[in-house]
């Protein structure tokens, strides 16, 4: 079976400055990849280049969806395709209420009758969000506001959804929480591709692992497998 | 060394921080925990001088400091670092530890604009403290770089040494490992004792509870703005209701 | 659509040298064209304001100034040497005026100037021109540059502080006992405007009122309001550029019917904004007048004038700047001729001695004033872009006027 | 009828112009964040347009306003993704946009010159009736349509940035555009079309005032400008806002000229405006806090 | 090595002002040309001053003019009617911007851009408005204020190759200062509160003080050139210091560059230079002014000093695209 996404030989420059450094990775439908790694090893850059979010310019190499080279594509025409992405930091709307940011989460949804149903359905999954849907997206806490991320990531009815460091700043019952929520998601068949600081969470949350170091991918493989690497271990597990 | 007596704070309806008493000692780690959105950051502000408390005092190596502005709590003794790292992006990292060391430094706008002798003197001073800071973090190879271009992990790490530039008896963190990796994380935790060991006391906001196991000497955990429970990390990590509110139970 | 010298026919020229005008002229040209036949060139620099607020003035000058040029040129020149226009755009900045006086004098090395149509342009470039000794002719009509001490500046076009004089008088000659006064605030406006206030109380002219208005507005309902409060039996305007029209309109829009005296000529296009009807019975003392067309002139000697700028520029100009530009080039050929010289210190010291018929009346230069017109003549605006003399109207018209108003007095 | 009746009616019209422009500064900040100088100027070309159509090209009234519209929507449009987004995607500070939009100014201001000269244009009323009467007071039917325009134009703007979809996520694109971009909105696309509704209300009022004034090159200057102080007083971003204040400087500048001085009508105004951003810089409809520290 | 760098600096900065001063030698003594290099001096001085607001306090104000205004009228007034000798007419017209800034950067300095950039509009057409109407005709109104040329203790500068000296002087004394201001812990401050008004609070910055700072010594600055235009001229009016001349500062400014002490320079100089030379085009003149400035700003946006760094930056960018090619085969 061939893969949703595909990186050939990506490289990603800010001006002059070379963050990602020809990287090859593959995701397959339905699967749950996790890529760990130090900070500024070019893991959100590497995310958001695959959503349309940076400066098309600094894109070299190939990143392949759904059979589609998307590379240099705008947010918007990615985000159509059926890949979404919950960024780093959350990014809610912070003037729009929780209900309306979920609907700018379903901008693209042609067929409004079925947005109420769905909203219906991320409501149940985060009844958190349905007790605070007039609230102003600003004012949640930094768990809520992730689902909310979340929860406007998947409105869209995405093939793919990518995250980054979902578990970032979050309490510890409320780590629990989002990765539950994302192994929910994908049992549901949605694929997924999350970056993660907390590494032992990704690696036992994930089928697959990529290990990135200062813009290459230094490791791959399943995640039992590198859960008990020495190197991986040693370098992120904390001994 | 630093106390707080019956804390409020209000946004319009909201009580964040209700009625809160915790006491920091001179040379200790002191952490502050709770799930998001319980108060800790708005305390913190509230510490600092950005909030007044609507209520209650805050009291500073024996002084009311409530309702002073940030500017004057960090003259009295008190540095900070932020949750969303807040660093002057265009600055060198060699500015940015100058920038803090501003309160400590006496020239005023007049001898600046005459450059007088006596300011010349004291930039003399500034430059080589800030030598000193940077080699205390590891950072004197990048002394020229912008802040902004530093990977997220070096910004922390300038952050809390441009607080410290500052001179202060007191420094608080806003969840300082918040993105670092594991690994980071144990250098992290020596880091704070080589902070401690300048005399200087701390009080952290963390999620990571096992750096905050390892290193705290007292943790307050906070829950919708009221104390939830305090006391040192084993008796405040087994507490039933902070299991329940914050850690979550075992899977 | 000024900038048409481009597509100007060639023989345009020579057909207006043919005219009458060139033919008086024919004469005295060969005197002082025999002497300096030399190829050197007359610059002759000139600063106006050619963009921006009141900028149809500036253009419409520089526009004249190149037919006049060419008109001269063709007949001789200043005695004998061709005419070069060095025109800067000076966008009704005082600070533009300076650098531009300096550039003309210092770095063009011009052999005489002509000022700009704005009285604060030339009031900010006049000292250094004069300082320079270089031949200086403003075109502005307020009375205050004309009041510095510079003795190389003249004018060929009207005082308006005399103007407000005969304006005074017309209201006497109405038989009105009150005034309302609504002026701008540009200089040649407001110091009209203090002129006229202070002659009203010398003839006993009772002033009811006195509002103002800024280069901008738009609205001027408010001023409207308290100027016709104690309905007085005439107004008198002193707008500049633009504002006279919407001025008018809403004037007769707020009820007021009575006799309008103005700074300035109103001219069709004014008064089609106003609305025609609007602006019927508004009245000016000025030495000529405004045509909506050729057609409609009734002056010998302008309608040629207007004719030489139709063939050049396709229609007519909208300002009276045509008959300040005719008048100040036709002085400066008649000093120059005088002086037999194109030095700047013999032209001016030629000047006293001109005395020709400009298009407004004689103008003449003996009376130390460095002033060309000491008369002018009385208008009333009757509808359909014509103006009839004042006094003429007071015998034909007024009473009609009286009835269809109610306004005796 | 009394001199003040004269006045607030009078000040009303005047507001209401204001009120047209402050839109147009409100619905581009609500929507991006930014701020331009242009508006006045295309309230200029908005009314040369229309007279051009009107009266040169003799179309009627009403295609001269529809297409009038579109052209002002299309400069709208192409002035945001020819100028303002290249300068965005280059991350330039927010002073470099401004001044892209002055030298934007420049240009219309001269160009139109260049194109239909310096002259006072007259255009002609599509009212058979000079003015009409109401409470005593002459007004002309052009100004009625200003103020009924403005009206219409805050309702419908209104409910399209709160109530529809593409209004919110208009303002979702203002809050943070990567986000938004990651929600498949279009924010170039977005923000075009508020450019270019800006522009077409500014156009809307030049035609609109061209009978009333006449149209030259500089009608838009100072009316431009009022228009944003009118923006900030109502409260920046908020259509109700724009009106209110718009009618706010109108009222207070006519009431100042008939009352006190009309040599200090404009200081009032500023000083208004002043007073207005030192003590309420919210604006009256509280329209998030501006302030710094 | 610093020392080197601080002495190299230094030698570039003395061959600049040796240059500066054979400017007129260059052009050739001609008065038309100094003139408008003294008008270069004058827009030098104000600019920097503009530049110490914006560039280091990012404090943005459209309304300078007005302190051009009070700068350049105060200095006429106090010699023409209260007879104070220029020079000291000019600092103390100075000093008093200077207090009437700091008054308004007290509640000013609250405001987010976009609101201060609107009320120093309107503090400029306030200026404005008083000084085209101003009580008992103080400043000649619309009919405009005449003094004298500037003499210096009994010294006649009176020609535009003097002043030029005198506009030099000037610039070197008030770079020098404005030089010490930024590079001292007041600078840092300053640049603290552009990059970060919540950080710099935290670090001890008075943030109110020091945008007070900024506010009234760039006010001083502005004023400053104010009197010096008032001294070369000799006539003023208010149609001088309306918005337009405001817009001018920030377009001078943003045109070399904001927050350095070459970039306003450069900037005052480069646009002087092309709206004179733009004069030949006559009423085509602001409108290829204009479509020059928008190219400029959309081909350089960070001004000809950020332009000139970006070039730097895209030679070494180039560089290392190079070097990854070769890696990549
Ligand atoms: N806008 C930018 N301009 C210049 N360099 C940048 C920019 N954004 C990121 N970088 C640099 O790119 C490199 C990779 O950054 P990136 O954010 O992708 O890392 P990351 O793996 O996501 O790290 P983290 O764990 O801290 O989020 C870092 O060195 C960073 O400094
Ligand atoms: N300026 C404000 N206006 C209104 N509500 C606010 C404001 N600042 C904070 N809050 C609210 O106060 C509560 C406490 O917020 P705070 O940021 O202190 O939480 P926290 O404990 O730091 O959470 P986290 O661990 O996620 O950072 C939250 O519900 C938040 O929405
Ligand atoms: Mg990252
Ligand atoms: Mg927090």
């Amino acid at each position: 079976m061939a893969p949703l996404l595909e990186l050939q030989d990506f490289h990603y420059y800010y001006g002059n400055i070379h963050t990602v450094k020809g990287i090859n990775m593959q995701v397959n439908e339905g699967e749950m990849v996790t890529i760990i790694g130090a900070n500024g090893a070019g893991k959100t850059t590497t995310l958001q280049t695959i959503s349309g979010l940076t400066n098309s310019k600094g894109v070299r190499g190939k990143i392949i969806f759904d059979g589609k080279e998307i590379q240099g594509f705008h947010g918007h025409k990615v985000a159509s395709l059926g890949l979404c992405q919950v960024l780093e930091g959350r990014h809610v709307f912070s003037k729009l209420t929780v209900e309306e940011n979920l609907l700018t989460g379903a901008y693209l949804r042609k067929d409004t009758k079925n947005i109420k149903e769905d909203l219906k359905g991320i409501y149940k999954r985060f009844p958190r969000l349905e007790e605070r849907r007039t609230q102003l997206g600003g004012t949640l806490s930094g768990g809520e506001q992730q689902m909310l991320a979340i929860g406007r990531a998947l409105i869209n009815k995405p093939k793919m959804i990518l995250l980054d460091e979902p578990s970032l700043g979050l309490a510890p019952v409320i780590v629990k929480e989002v990765f539950k929520a994302i192994r929910e998601i994908n049992s549901e068949g949605v694929t997924v591709l999350f970056v993660e600081q907390n590494s032992k969470i990704a690696l036992n949350t994930a089928h697959r692992g990529y290990v990135m170091q200062v813009g290459e991918v230094a490791m791959e493989g399943f995640c039992k497998d590198l859960l008990v690497d020495e190197e991986v271990k040693k370098a992120y597990l904390g001994g | 060394m630093l106390k707080t007596e019956g804390v409020t704070i209000r946004f319009g309806g909201l009580v964040a921080v209700n009625k809160v008493s915790i006491h920091v000692r001179k040379g200790q780690i002191t952490g502050l925990i709770g799930p998001n959105g319980a108060g800790k950051t708005t305390f913190f502000n509230c510490i600092s001088g950005v909030y007044t408390p609507a209520e209650g005092s805050v009291i500073f190596d024996g002084k009311h400091v409530e309702g002073l502005k940030p500017h004057k709590i960090n003259e009295v003794g008190m540095a900070r670092t932020y949750q969303v790292i807040n660093l002057f992006r265009q600055m060198t990292v060699q500015e940015n530890i100058m920038v803090g060391m501003h309160t400590r430094l006496k020239s005023n706008f007049w001898s600046d604009m005459l450059h007088l002798p006596s300011e010349r003197k004291e930039e003399k001073f500034v430059r080589e403290e800030t030598e000193k800071w940077m080699e205390f973090v590891g950072l004197q190879d990048m002394a020229n770089q912008q802040a902004g271009s530093l990977s997220y992990g070096k910004q922390r790490l300038l952050e809390i040494v441009r607080g410290l530039a500052s001179g202060p008896k007191l420094i608080l963190l806003d969840e300082p490992v918040a993105g670092m990796n594991s690994k980071e994380k144990e250098e992290f935790d020596a880091l704070l004792r080589r902070i401690l060991d300048l005399d200087v006391t701390i009080l952290m906001i963390e999620h990571d509870m096992k750096l905050v196991m390892g290193v705290c000497d007292y943790v307050y955990c906070l829950e919708h703005g009221t104390l939830l429970a305090e006391g040192v990390p084993e008796v405040v990590q087994n507490h039933p209701d902070v299991i329940a509110a914050y850690l979550g139970g075992d899977e | 659509a000024c900038g048409k010298k481009d597509d100007k026919p060639a023989d345009s020229t020579t057909k207006a040298a043919g005219t009458e005008a060139g033919k008086t002229d024919e004469s005295k040209k060969e005197e002082g064209g025999s002497e300096a036949a030399s190829g050197e060139t007359f610059k002759l620099g000139a600063f106006l304001q050619l963009t921006g607020n009141n900028s149809v003035a500036g253009i419409e000058s520089k526009n004249t100034l190149e037919i006049m040029i060419d008109y001269i040129n063709d007949n001789g020149g200043f005695n004998g040497q061709k005419i070069e226009l060095v025109c800067y755009d000076s966008q009704g900045s005082p600070e533009e005026a300076v650098k531009i006086a300096s550039k003309l004098v210092q770095n063009d090395k011009v052999d005489a100037i002509v000022g700009s149509v704005n009285s604060s342009e030339i009031l900010a470039a006049g000292k250094t021109i004069n300082d320079s000794k270089t031949f200086m002719m403003g075109l502005g009509t307020a009375n205050t540059w004309m009041a510095e001490d510079w003795p190389y500046v003249f004018r060929a076009t009207v005082n308006n502080a005399n103007l407000a004089t005969n304006t005074v008088d017309m209201i006497v000659e109405a038989g009105f006992k009150n005034v309302s006064i609504f002026n701008g605030q540009d200089d040649a406006s407001l110091s009209t405007a203090d002129a006229f206030e202070k002659i009203c109380g010398e003839k006993g002219i009772e002033v009811l009122a006195r509002e103002m208005y800024d280069v901008g507005d738009t609205d001027y309902s408010a001023q409207i309001a308290k100027l016709i409060k104690g309905d007085p039996q005439c107004v008198y305007m002193t707008t500049s550029g633009n504002d006279i029209g919407a001025f008018v309109k809403q004037l007769r829009q707020g009820g007021y019917k009575g006799i309008l005296f103005s700074k300035e000529i109103m001219s069709m296009r004014d008064a089609n904004i106003a609305g025609n009807e609007n602006a019927i019975y508004t009245a000016a003392s000025y030495p000529y007048v405004i045509y909506p067309n050729i057609d409609a002139c009734d002056d010998a000697k302008i309608k040629e004038v207007l004719q030489m700028y139709q063939d050049v520029y396709g229609e007519i100009p909208t300002t009276e700047v045509i008959y300040r530009v005719y008048d100040t080039m036709m002085v400066m050929w008649e000093a120059t001729k005088i002086a037999g010289s194109n030095d700047s210190t013999a032209i001016k010291d030629a000047m006293p001695e001109v005395s020709i018929e400009g298009l407004g009346g004689p103008l003449t230069y003996d009376d130390g004033t460095r002033e060309g017109y000491h008369t002018s003549k009385n208008w009333i605006y009757v509808g359909d872009g014509k103006n009839k003399d004042f006094t003429t109207w007071l015998a034909e018209d007024y009473d009609a006027y009286k009835s269809a108003t109610g306004r005796e007095y | 009828m009394s001199m003040l009746t004269q006045l607030i009616i009078s000040g009303l019209v005047l507001g209401s112009i204001y009120s047209l422009i402050a839109m147009g500064y409100s619905l581009i900040y609500k929507a991006s964040g930014l701020m331009t100088f242009v508006q006045g100027d295309i309230l200029t070309i908005g009314a040369f347009v229309g007279l051009t159509f009107y009266r040169f090209l003799k179309l009627p009234y009403i295609v001269s306003v529809l297409l009038t519209m579109v052209i002002a929507f299309g400069i709208g449009f192409l002035l945001e993704k020819g100028v303002i987004r290249k300068l965005l995607n280059k991350n330039v500070m927010a002073i470099y946009i401004i001044l892209a939009t002055i030298a934007i100014s420049y240009i219309f201001q001269n160009g139109a010159q260049a194109i239909w000269s310096s002259k006072i244009e007259y255009f002609p009323s599509i009212f058979p009736v000079d003015s009409v009467t109401i409470f005593g007071a002459g007004v002309q039917p052009e100004a009625l349509l200003c103020l009924g325009a403005a009206a219409v134009c805050m309702v419908i703007l209104h409910i399209f940035m709160t109530k529809t979809k593409i209004g919110t996520s208009m303002r979702a694109a203002a809050m943070d555009p990567m986000a938004a971009e990651s929600c498949g909105i279009n924010v170039s696309l977005n923000t075009g079309i508020t450019w270019g509704l800006a522009a077409g209300i500014a156009a809307i009022a030049g035609i609109f005032i061209g009978p009333m004034y006449g149209v030259y090159v500089t009608l838009g200057a100072t009316i431009g400008r009022k228009g944003f102080s009118s923006a900030v007083m109502g409260g920046y971003g908020n259509m109700y806002g724009a009106m209110v204040g718009g009618l706010i400087l109108g009222l207070s500048e006519t009431l100042v000229a008939g009352y006190i001085s009309s040599a200090y009508k404009n200081m009032f105004a500023y000083i208004l405006l002043i007073v207005f951003l030192f003590v309420k810089p919210t604006g009256i409809f509280n329209e998030r806090a501006i302030q710094d520290v | 090595m610093k020392e080197k760098i601080r002495s190299n600096n230094l030698i570039k900065c003395l061959i600049a002002v040796v240059v500066a001063l054979l400017v007129p030698a260059i052009l050739g003594f001609s008065e038309y040309l100094c003139l408008i290099a003294c008008f270069a001096t004058i827009y030098i001085v104000a600019v920097s001053g503009l530049d110490v607001l914006f560039g280091y306090s990012g404090q943005i104000s459209m309304g300078h003019a007005a302190f051009y205004a009070i700068g350049a009228y105060g200095a006429g007034i106090l010699y023409k009617h209260l007879g104070v000798p220029q020079i000291p007419a000019m600092l103390i017209a100075s000093v008093i911007a200077c207090g009437i800034g700091a008054l308004l950067a007290l509640p000013a300095s609250k405001l987010k851009f976009h609101f201060l950039s609107l009320a120093t509009i309107a503090f400029g057409e306030i200026v404005y408005q008083i000084a085209s109407h101003s009580p008992n005709n103080i400043t000649g109104n619309f009919n405009g204020f005449f003094t004298d040329k500037l003499h210096i203790f009994g010294l006649q500068i009176n020609t535009n190759v003097k002043f030029y000296f005198f506009g030099v002087l000037c610039v070197v004394v008030f770079l020098i200062i404005k030089n010490f201001i930024v590079k001292s812990r007041t600078g840092r401050a300053l640049i603290a509160i552009r990059e970060n008004t919540q950080a710099a609070e935290g670090m001890g910055v008075n943030v109110r003080k020091y945008k007070v700072i900024a506010f009234a010594v760039s006010a001083f600055f502005v004023a400053f050139a104010g009197g010096m235009y008032v001294n070369l001229v000799g006539y003023l009016h208010p149609d001088m210091y309306q918005q337009k001349q405001s817009v001018l500062f920030v377009t001078m400014m943003l045109f070399g560059g904001s927050g350095s002490l070459t970039g306003p320079v450069i900037g005052a100089v480069a646009v002087e230079v092309i709206l004179e030379s733009l004069r030949m085009f006559e009423e085509y003149q602001m409108l290829i002014y204009g479509i020059l400035l928008l190219l400029v700003i959309l081909a350089m946006p960070g001004g000809l000093v950020g332009a000139a760094k970006d070039l730097k930056r895209n030679i070494l960018r180039r560089k290392a695209l190079k070097q990854a090619g070769k890696e990549v085969k």
